[in-house]
């Protein structure tokens, strides 16, 4: 029984997990589709760490990347359109024994999910969110997203979009208590990897964007980035993300910054003339809600039940 | 109350008349911040605790700091006790103590005065050097006259500072000491009760407080001929006082909830202040969230994890709450929503009463959402229905509604001390391995019901969905699957419906006219219907707390009656007002539902003054259609 | 379809038995991104062009890329033609042209086809080299042939070949051209078609289009027997043809409307996807918003700065909506909401239709918010509501919902052209200066009615509010004026019922059975009905398009019937199912509103399979009925 | 008629508008409220401007803050709880000829308005928001909001608050398209005033934070700042607020910033020590999406029914 000593848990020990067993249902996005990439880092992150899959749970909203709980054989919820964080900080709040994913679109996050996005970074309760930015509602079959290019056409603007693209990173990492950023780039395998597995580690939620392409409405849309690897700037420093040598060798591009300088992840945030991939940000120490929200969950039904008593006795007549 | 053996005071009583009442009505009036709020719920306190019957209704100025001497700033409390159990704030008040005059006419605008009320008046206003003021106030005094009140001239403040220094911050327990008097109340008792509230202030205040209740008493004693007593009968229960805020507070950590997610909106905040201030010690906490699409998605996330939530709101927030609410029915997660209704639409009156969110509870949800709705009609049932509504939310796996309102949010009244029970609480978490050959929505053909998994159990790994999906919640594209889906979720209701037995009928079986009622008007509709039952009228009432899925054997019931009507507060066209008839009428909410239900042609009284429906107007109301035929 | 004078192929053609029909069903399907949809809407355009009667639906997968020869994956469109006007979907198809006898099975799932019916399928798998591929194609053709179906099995991707490299761009056209043999089609039209709908492709584009469809001709004349016939009756009106979606669009630019605010959302997005592609030419914009509840708010800014905005939307967004329209109520602010209705509760089956939003657009906000709301049951009338949308929601100062559904938002039908008129747009924005003696909420007691300032209007300053306000739009703290007002807004809706005749009874006007109806089903009931009055049964129909205030006279039509009863498409407790009686029975949603509205038994059949109900379950269900007394 | 050649204006230039032309009902708020300073200062920048009152629009949520349209003698929208953003950007859209006024409370815009308030920075609309920051719930009677400082006491929070302030600032300067931002406390009308003038004159959105008492919950709060001037950090530069000669000997505590460097506007709304008042950041130049929505106003109807028309023939069969 949670909450209680929880003996059953030994048994755990024995038990060992192979890739298979996070593999949920067969993926239906499109072939090429970057959301693939990522579950995939994300089942092998599991393996390799062992999580335990029913202790494990992937939240997410609606939309294209949304269905990625479906995918993983592990708890799921595939919730509403915009309040994946909500319900994940729930299902943190009284659970520190489990490990939480949580999978947003664009649109999900930064469009209909802004306000959760902005607080859950403030509430810094731990789990890793995953931003699928694939600057494009894709579900919907093509809408401009708070993420679109200026001048993107869309089905909502035929004759281009008339803002420039909001940026995730420079918003996020705006607020109060912002504890991890970072972003990477679904055709880098090891980077989302390595950059998957930081965020797991972080004591407190990780904020991390990944670049999502969408060949079905977005073809070609990351492909100059992808084709041409020094318009990557590559963010490095012994304490961001881990960098794979063959990585330092194909980004040449690259500039070594510390994560806990703020004021330098602010500016790094705002490159125009390159896409910066790593560790933009990382406190951990920031105040987490959800050491919080977990205080007294061993209390015994005699304990509540004596407090309830003494609560009732003040209203006595 | 009881008589008091011993009156406290150093000067010699005046002989006075004590008449013997089986109810009395107080109100206490100021201005917001003169502690009229205080010395009415302490009057309150104090009477229930001698073992009377009361029933305190919160006056409130709708804005949080109101221009002084306003009829918009009135604050205070109204308190009605009685021999026997108080239902309800009664119709017009006996005793009226008003810090001005001005105050005053806000009771008067919304009737609570009658002839021969007596008003305990502040007088330094006739020589207040403030313009105009002395003038309205000779003004208002002719005016009470031709009125028919009693006014008796109190120079409070002026009695006030033979005492302390600063008066406005004493005169409400002056006047409660004045109130002593009035009922002859034993000042031990009364202080001990004082000192109670002072808490931990400081010596000198608690000195201060006495000192002036003491001048309060012998001023009484000395000027008021009037005396009441309001006899009390003897009872061995133990009884709490408290208001319905308060019962949903402690009735919810009774039910082992453990986490209240919400928004601040009046009147359900303070339940969460209530809870705020104590969850910890039962281990529970508040998230008060970003906003109240947030606050039911973080509860719902609880919800999935395993501990049923409690959420509080009132109109507005329900609104938003609606999305999340349909998929909480789609996804069938157990939650407990309390919607303390206030008046609408829109931001409406956000401080009072209606019942207007009976069909938005019921049918807000784009597509078949059916879901569980109770309304507790009195303060006991607030602390009682959160045990049942947790239970039933686990039990029925989804939403159960609990609709109350702002009379019964901030109306304290006497009820036997709940003995807790283990089997209240939620039991711990499972997290045991689940059976692997069970699917996650297991539905029970005949009954709906299914069990699910929680995080944590082994085996019972499976993905929750607001999509239409089958037992395995998986994504479901095959029609078959969406009918029999909506089915088992449908099917929940029927289930407990089939538990549920007819409501009692209060008074004869058969008669002239039934009146049907819901939530907080209980105490006044009965109140009523017993006034013209001693008439001779043949007048019955059905007073219902599970409004879906609708209590059984209505339509037999109704069968009974020559007319069924409902008493509701909320708006409902006026059939006798010019251009509406029985057929392009909008009826009252209830009715509304009764009709489509029994097909029987329930008419309804309703009414949406912002404040609770007193006796009289029920009575007055039910006198017409009594005699209409 | 006119029969071709000259057929536009180099070999002679087979000889064939031609069939008179009066309608015929076609159905395109392949796996997603084959074209399917493009034929078949490309099929449907020429029938109509040429005068025949035309509906046509979309088969939608419900992913963006479903995986390939899959049932999930099923992509494509339903055409059926007629002599007369085509009214529904109709029931199983004639002909099927199927791209893999997999996605063919979706359709077999849904009773999409019949004994006879002639599927015209690719042929290819018989040789394919993937796995379990040929297996499964020789299963299905046995399964078939079992089912009684007639297989053609066509070399589809072997013939492309012969003309371009790339077979699966041009299978599409290639098949619609053996179509064009089948129903013996004047190419030149069909080409002259082909080409506007390929716009400014490159040349090579075009000719290699061209090709395929001859070659697709040249094959079905020389090698499939049957030809159809449906003839054409010879009209002089102009037409025009489009689906629901793109009417709204076309009558909200005619209406006058300047803004539509919106959230992406299926079935409703494609409205706002149609307008933005062109509402700038007539001087709007499409606002898209970060969410539903910024979009709505959006709106009703222009609301009030002068400018009557559309806003459409579906179940969650509407859900998103909730407090805002509440507030439009409230604070009388004219809107046109369009709410495009799918599967639900919550997420539901996205791209499917229902009609499961009746009482949730009725009944959502808190509190009582009278309402308007319309539901158009044919493509021209979704323009033309548009228009009457706009001025109702100025002439009664407040929210019009407008009621669509997935079914007539995709559906295509062609009628007569709307000739425009001015007095149908907006007139500008009034700046003239306001009487100062008019409040800005000056309620005719008789009617509700009252004229709005605008900013700009010089002394019709005021300040809007959600919360409860006097004529001045002044908060109210009076419980007199709360009453007045909800009166004055519930007003409005008795105001418009006055205004409203009766609805006509289709077919007798007495009878043993009388179906109620609303929406997009109107088609399939009338045809069902029809039928069965053919064979000699007493029913009739009744179809409303005013939901509130609900039109008028129906108590009275009512009574003429033996049985009143409604059709529709959203969930209600089968009573003849195992432990639902008609005691505990939760009844469809018009129903639910007749039943309080009349009093009368009204009884119900509905169903929630995700697509639209055919002719022939609905006289089935109707037919149970009948014989059942 | 609007949008149309407007003769009817030409005698507006015979109007001349005194104070009370601007005041509405009288004020409700609690005496010493923060809101009455605001107010009085929007009134007289009003009247020095001579804003046509019919002309102006004031726009709010709800909240004490909030009441602030009934106050003003002018057009008003009183609308819902967070919700004053998309309203006001409402009202902007085909109205060019307004002057919009927004007032908002740190809940308002903060917690339930979070959404609205990032994505009406980077539309950009010309409009004044100013958010009344008072740190508290005041009309629903002390809660906790966003902006009230850790370990705050509240009726929510009565062991006190969680978790820090978020800073609306660094928030705001996160947002793309930021285009005026500025800070400024309610006790020291002459700068309020300089500042809404600054933010009146902006083209495009101007985002005000303004620090405002509110004596009725907290009482108290802001009286350290109030009473040591050397506390506020003024920042000046001749690009910024003007300032009067009388604030810059008020305060000591000064520092030239350039409001067209986003970088150093960021580190100064992270100051921790003291309360930086003035411009933080301006950017004149900044996409306006009003501009595009505007567009089409001045439409003829025969020019309306000719594009329909030619649409509908588009579909003819
Ligand atoms: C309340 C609500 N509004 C709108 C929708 C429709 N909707 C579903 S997904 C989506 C956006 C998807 O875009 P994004 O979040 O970027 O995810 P992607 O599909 O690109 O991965 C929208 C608008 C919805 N399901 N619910
Ligand atoms: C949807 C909704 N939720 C909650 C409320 C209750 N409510 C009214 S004002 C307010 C917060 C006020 O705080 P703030 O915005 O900081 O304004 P202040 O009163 O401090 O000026 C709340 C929670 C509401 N009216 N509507
Ligand atoms: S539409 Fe785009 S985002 Fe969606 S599954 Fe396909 S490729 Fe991925
Ligand atoms: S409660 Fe506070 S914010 Fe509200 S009016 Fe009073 S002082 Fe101002
Ligand atoms: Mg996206
Ligand atoms: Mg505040």
């Amino acid at each position: 029984m949670f909450g209680l000593k929880q003996d059953w848990q030994l048994d755990e020990k024995a038990r060992h997990f192979v890739l298979e067993d996070y593999e949920g249902a067969a993926p239906r996005w499109c072939s090429g589709c970057g959301d693939n990439a990522v579950l995939s880092a994300v089942q092998r992150l599991a393996r390799d760490l062992q999580l335990v899959p029913e202790k494990t749970v992937t939240v997410a909203g609606i939309g294209c990347s949304s269905r990625f709980p479906h995918y993983m054989k592990t708890y799921g919820f595939h919730g509403l359109h915009g309040r994946a964080l909500p319900v994940a900080s729930g299902v943190r709040a009284r659970r520190p024994d489990l490990d939480i994913f949580v999978a947003t679109g664009d649109g999900d996050c930064c469009a209909i999910g802004t306000a959760h996005w902005i607080h859950a970074i403030r509430y810094n309760m731990k789990m890793v969110v995953m931003l699928l930015d694939n600057n494009v509602y894709g579900l919907t079959k093509k809408q401009t997203s708070p993420t679109s290019r200026r001048s993107f056409t869309s089905n909502t603007h035929p004759q281009g979009s008339l803002l420039s693209p909001l940026n995730p990173l420079s918003v996020t990492l705006g607020i109060t208590n912002a504890s991890f950023v970072a972003q990477t780039v679904d055709w880098n395998p090891a980077h989302v990897y390595e950059t998957l597995k930081a965020a797991h580690a972080h004591p407190g939620l990780a904020f991390v964007r990944i670049l999502q392409r969408c060949p079905h409405f977005m073809d070609g849309h990351f492909q100059d980035i992808q084709d041409d690897p020094s318009k990557i700037l590559l963010m490095t420093h012994d304490k961001g993300i881990p960098i794979d040598p063959s990585l330092k060798r194909l980004f040449k591009n690259q500039v070594v910054h510390d994560p806990s300088d703020l004021d330098a992840a602010r500016r790094y945030a705002d490159t125009q003339d390159a896409v910066p991939i790593g560790l933009f940000y990382r406190n951990e120490h920031a105040e987490r809600y959800d050491l919080d929200t977990a205080r007294g969950i061993d209390m015994t039904p005699q304990q509540r039940m004596k407090a309830v008593d003494a609560e009732l006795d003040r209203f006595l007549v | 109350m009881t008589t008091s053996a011993t009156v406290a005071t150093d000067q010699a009583p005046r002989p006075a008349t004590i008449r013997t009442v089986s109810q009395h009505i107080v109100e206490f009036v100021s201005d917001s911040g003169e502690g009229a709020q205080t010395a009415g719920q302490l009057f309150g306190t104090i009477a229930a605790k001698s073992g009377n019957g009361v029933w305190t209704v919160e006056i409130i100025p709708a804005e949080v700091e109101p221009p002084a001497r306003s009829r918009a700033g009135a604050s205070g409390n109204r308190v009605r006790v009685g021999t026997k159990e108080v239902t309800n704030m009664g119709d017009t008040a006996d005793i009226v103590i008003a810090f001005n005059e001005q105050v005053l006419y806000s009771r008067i605008d919304v009737g609570a005065l009658k002839q021969g009320t007596m008003i305990l008046l502040e007088n330094k206003w006739a020589k207040s050097g403030l313009p105009g003021v002395p003038e309205a106030y000779a003004e208002a005094l002719a005016d009470f006259a031709r009125r028919g009140y009693v006014v008796v001239e109190v120079p409070m403040e002026a009695e006030c500072l033979k005492v302390v220094k600063d008066a406005r911050r004493g005169k409400n327990i002056w006047c409660l000491g004045l109130l002593c008097a009035v009922y002859d109340l034993d000042m031990q008792h009364v202080e001990v009760e004082l000192k109670r509230k002072l808490g931990k202030k400081s010596a000198e205040v608690v000195a201060n407080n006495i000192a002036l209740l003491t001048s309060g008493r012998t001023w009484g004693d000395a000027n008021i001929e009037m005396r009441f007593n309001v006899p009390v009968e003897p009872t061995t229960q133990t009884m709490v006082v408290m208001n319905g805020n308060q019962a949903i507070a402690l009735g919810a950590m009774a039910a082992g909830f453990e986490v209240c997610s919400m928004y601040p909106i009046t009147p359900a905040t303070s339940v969460s202040h209530h809870l705020a201030s104590v969850f910890h010690r039962s281990g529970g906490f508040v998230h008060q969230a970003e906003d109240e699409i947030a606050a039911i998605g973080f509860a719902l996330g609880c919800a999935y994890a395993g501990k049923t939530p409690l959420t509080v709101t009132s109109g507005p927030g329900l609104a938003l709450k609606t999305e999340f609410i349909g998929l909480a029915v789609m996804a069938e997660l157990p939650i407990v929503l309390v919607d303390v209704q206030r008046g609408g639409p829109s931001t409406g009156l956000p401080t009072r009463v209606e019942q207007g969110d009976l069909l938005s509870v019921l049918f807000a949800e784009p597509g078949d959402a059916p879901k569980i709705i109770l309304a507790p009609a009195t303060i006991a049932e607030c602390f009682d229905f959160m045990i049942t509504a947790r239970k039933l939310a686990e039990t029925f796996r989804g939403p159960v509604m609990v609709l109350t309102d702002a009379n019964l949010a901030t109306g304290q009244q006497p009820f036997p001390r709940p003995e807790l029970k283990e089997e209240w609480l939620a039991p711990p978490i499972d997290q045991s391995a689940w059976d692997r050959t069970v699917r996650p929505y297991e539905w029970d053909p005949a009954t709906g019901l299914s069990q699910r998994p929680i995080p944590g159990q082994r085996n019972g790994n499976y993905v929750l969905t607001g999509l239409a999906h089958d037992e395995h919640s998986r994504v479901a594209y095959e029609s078959s699957i969406n009918q029999h889906s909506m089915e088992m979720r449908s099917r929940k209701l029927a289930t407990l419906l089939d538990s549920l037995k007819p409501p009692t009928v209060r008074g004869d079986d058969t008669g002239d006219l039934l009146v049907v009622g819901w939530g907080s008007t209980l105490g006044a509709i009965d109140e009523a219907i017993d006034r013209l039952r001693a008439e001779g009228h043949r007048i019955s009432s059905v007073h219902l707390r599970y409004l879906s899925p609708m209590e059984p054997g209505l339509k037999e019931i109704f069968a009974r009656f020559k007319k069924v009507m409902t008493v509701e507060i909320n708006y409902s066209d006026d059939v006798n007002a010019a251009g509406f008839t029985a057929q392009n009428r909008r009826y009252s909410q209830l009715a509304f539902l009764l009709r489509a239900q029994t097909l029987c042609d329930v008419d309804c009284w309703s009414r949406v003054p912002g404040s609770p429906l007193s006796p009289s107007m029920i009575e007055n109301a039910l006198r017409t259609h009594l005699t209409k035929g």
